[in-house]
């Protein structure tokens, strides 16, 4: 499995590897905002924390499509489906391996783009822990998306149009945990517990329909 | 008779071999004046004096003004190096504008970090959607765009026509880009904001700059060169490694 | 060692590819698919394999001490070569040889080894995609080496061969065959295997199919 | 104001990134040439460089 992960990992980052482009697409789409909205400061740091897990959300979905496709292209998903190893494993550590490649780097990315935001200090760091917590469910519901689109020729739009709808709940969540860090009344636990329990669910959830749509996508 | 030395001399760098061997023995000397001139600038511009207005801050222009004039220089140099690929086909534009894409990158970085740094004390705040900074942001996703273009392609020949048509067409954008920021800047900047013009520069101050200036610039040609003679390599390095597979065959 | 299989047939979409077919193969038994073009060759490997469902029958096997999914005990070469083009070849192989795993009674070669076998011993730290097709083919077949498995399924395994890897080939097959390994094989091309059942697929609904 | 901060702080910055550069120019080089290197020990010539080196 250790293998899997790394073989992943190093896909990713060798030449034509998506890593980078996820980041980039990222901090486009975080970028173009100011000139719909306009340069105001104060309406840049009030609407930033949502406009950053926007952005997130929709470059997370980027590559995920590729997730299964380029095991299926190459014949190797055949043989990934033959082993002993269980599935359900099998599909957690591609997710993981995902997860590490393109979803941590925008991460990281997000404190810069908070920056050209004008958040402030603690918003900046409330919506970078709760993207830290709640990416891996946003890879985990993709990962069902993919697997369901796999044999399809032009599954790449599909896929972002079926895993949207599920995604809501994560950005509800961590949208109003991020502002709940910035503005007093609102307590910033409840949010941050309930998108920790979605992402937990979501890891078991997430395989488990994965590996099952793999298995009747054979043909 | 000196045109046909200049077209004898640039036939000669069309060649890859004789380029590797002719900046082979430059690079030492261009990186040797590079970190003099660094050493000079480096002392000068801690030694001189602060600006009445900006007190001691100023010295961040030494370093931010010379990464933004290069992130500006890097991409006309891409611009022509792609002009070179597209119209006289040369192999040596292709690695050019390929190798100058990341330099280009890190020194629009290093001019976006230093103006952050110094818009901070400044401004009380690490950014503002002036029209000047959003530009070399803007040009700043160029670059990364362009990295990532090169990146996706294995053919390195096909890659490289196909990246000069984007540089040129960002090229002609650039002043399109420039006037359309601006527009939409003052369309909604309220007056309040500082701007970064301040008073005409003291000569005290021009010394250090240019010398600053000079210095960045002869770091991106040393390394510039390098990073060309990296690219040819790569490019060796794939051309025999099919060798390697066409013989491995032959010989089976 | 056994693989039996009891009465199989599947369908694509609506129609009926194969029905009723019965095979029962020991250790160093070989079974060759023959048959024209969309006869069901590879839906049978393929349902061998378990990558597919069956409409009716069932593979049992039953190895040396466990029994399990025969999918398993098997080592699928389709047409695609499982190989990313990224990765040198060695990459490639040493993940693969840790990914599978050998199965109980035998031992896979080392990845050297393996390349060895196959004739390209010199270029495996070349990146796959520089190979040339026949090359590539060539070590995915290679594959099959690094980790032991009972049965080889093997699906038009010398396309985009010359003569000479063909016959490396086939020396590597019978290697395993003497060594007490199992084959399915679907081929245009004789495989140049000494008695080795036949197959012939048909390629029609109902009609049983005959075992020659 | 400790302006000397962010002075400190953009010149550090900066050496960063123009060290980071240096060193994977730096690195990319020395890769290459090792590959360059590795692929002349298993034999490979440059058919302009070594013509004899294809006939083995």
């Amino acid at each position: 499995m250790m293998a899997l992960l790394l073989r992943d990992l190093k896909l990713s980052v060798r030449a034509g590897g998506g890593a980078l482009i996820g980041v980039l697409f990222f901090m486009t789409v975080v970028a173009v905002i100011p000139f719909g909205v306009g340069p105001d400061l104060n309406l840049l740091s009030r609407i930033g924390p949502a406009i950053v897990w926007i952005g997130a959300l929709l470059s997370a979905l980027l590559g995920l499509d590729r997730l299964f496709q380029t095991e299926r292209e190459d014949g190797s998903l055949d043989l990934i489906l033959m082993q002993e190893h269980p599935l359900v494993l099998t599909v957690l550590v591609k997710c993981l391996a995902h997860w590490l490649a393109n979803c941590l780097p925008l991460v990281i990315a997000s404190p810069l783009l908070g920056l050209f935001m004008n958040m402030s200090e603690v918003a900046i760091g409330a919506v970078a822990l709760t993207l830290l917590v709640g990416s891996p469910a946003l890879t985990f519901i993709g990962a069902v998306g993919a697997a369901v689109a796999v044999a399809l020729p032009r599954g790449g739009l599909l896929v972002s149009i079926l895993v949207l709808p599920l995604a809501v709940p994560v950005l509800i969540f961590g949208v109003s945990a991020s502002y709940a860090a910035v503005e007093d009344p609102a307590p910033f636990m409840p949010p941050f517990l309930i998108l920790s329990a979605i992402t937990l669910f979501f890891a078991v959830i997430g395989p488990l329909g994965a590996a099952l749509a793999l298995r009747n996508a054979g043909d | 008779m000196t045109e046909s030395l200049a077209i004898t001399k640039f036939s000669d760098l069309a060649n890859p071999a004789r380029f590797l061997s002719l900046t082979g023995r430059i690079i030492p000397w261009l990186a040797g004046l590079t970190l003099c001139l660094f050493a000079i600038g480096l002392y000068l511009s801690f030694t001189t004096e602060g600006d009445y207005q900006q007190g001691d801050t100023v010295r961040i222009m030494y370093v931010h003004v010379p990464a933004a004039w290069l992130s500006m220089m890097c991409y006309t140099v891409m611009a022509l190096s792609a002009i070179g690929t597209l119209v006289w086909r040369h192999p040596l534009a292709d690695v050019s504008h390929k190798a100058a894409a990341p330099l280009g990158a890190a020194f629009t970085l290093i001019a976006l970090a230093t103006g952050s740094l110094w818009g901070k004390p400044m401004w009380g705040t690490w950014w503002v959607w002036d029209a000047r900074l959003t530009s070399v942001f803007i040009l700043f996703l160029m670059y990364l765009g362009l990295i990532a273009l090169n990146r996706a392609m294995d053919d390195p020949s096909k890659a490289a026509r196909v990246s000069a048509v984007f540089i040129l067409v960002g090229f002609v954008n650039i002043p399109i880009i420039k006037f359309s920021v601006e527009w939409w800047n003052t369309l909604h900047q309220p007056a309040s904001v500082v701007r970064l013009d301040g008073p005409t520069i003291d000569p005290e101050f021009l010394t250090p700059l240019l010398v600053m200036a000079v210095a960045f610039t002869l770091l991106f040609f040393t390394l510039h060169l390098m990073a060309m003679r990296n690219e040819i390599w790569r490019r060796r390095v794939g051309a025999q490694r099919r060798l390697a597979a066409r013989m491995a065959s032959r010989e089976a | 060692m056994r693989l039996k299989a009891q009465g199989l047939a599947a369908r694509r979409g609506e129609d009926l590819l194969f029905s009723n077919i019965s095979f029962d193969l020991g250790a160093g038994d070989a079974l060759v698919l023959t048959g024209r073009n969309g006869s069901g060759k590879s839906t049978l490997l393929r349902a061998v394999a378990g990558l597919l469902h069956l409409d009716a029958g069932r593979v049992t096997w039953s190895g040396s001490g466990e029994a399990g999914r025969p999918g398993e005990a098997c080592h699928y070469l389709g047409h695609r070569n499982a190989m990313k083009a990224e990765l040198t070849v060695a990459e490639n192989l040493s993940f693969w040889k840790t990914f599978f795993r050998d199965s109980a009674g035998g031992a896979g070669a080392s990845v050297a080894e393996a390349a060895d076998m196959v004739g390209l011993g010199g270029i495996a730290h070349l990146p796959f995609g520089y190979l040339s097709a026949g090359q590539q083919r060539r070590m995915a077949f290679a594959k099959l080496l690094v980790a032991y498995r009972p049965i080889w399924i093997l699906d038009e395994p010398t396309a985009a061969l010359d003569i000479r890897a063909e016959q490396t080939f086939t020396d590597l097959i019978k290697r395993h065959l003497r060594s007490g390994g199992l084959l399915l094989a679907a081929t245009h091309q004789p495989l140049g295997l000494d008695n080795a059942q036949e197959l012939q697929m048909t390629g029609f609904s109902d009609l049983p199919e005959s075992l020659l | 104001m400790s302006h000397g901060f962010y002075i400190g702080l953009s010149y550090a910055v900066s050496a960063l990134i123009v060290a980071v550069l240096i060193g994977w120019v730096w690195w990319d080089g020395k890769a290459r040439q090792k590959e360059l290197a590795e692929l002349e020990r298993a034999g490979v010539r440059r058919r302009s460089s070594a013509p004899a080196g294809e006939a083995q």
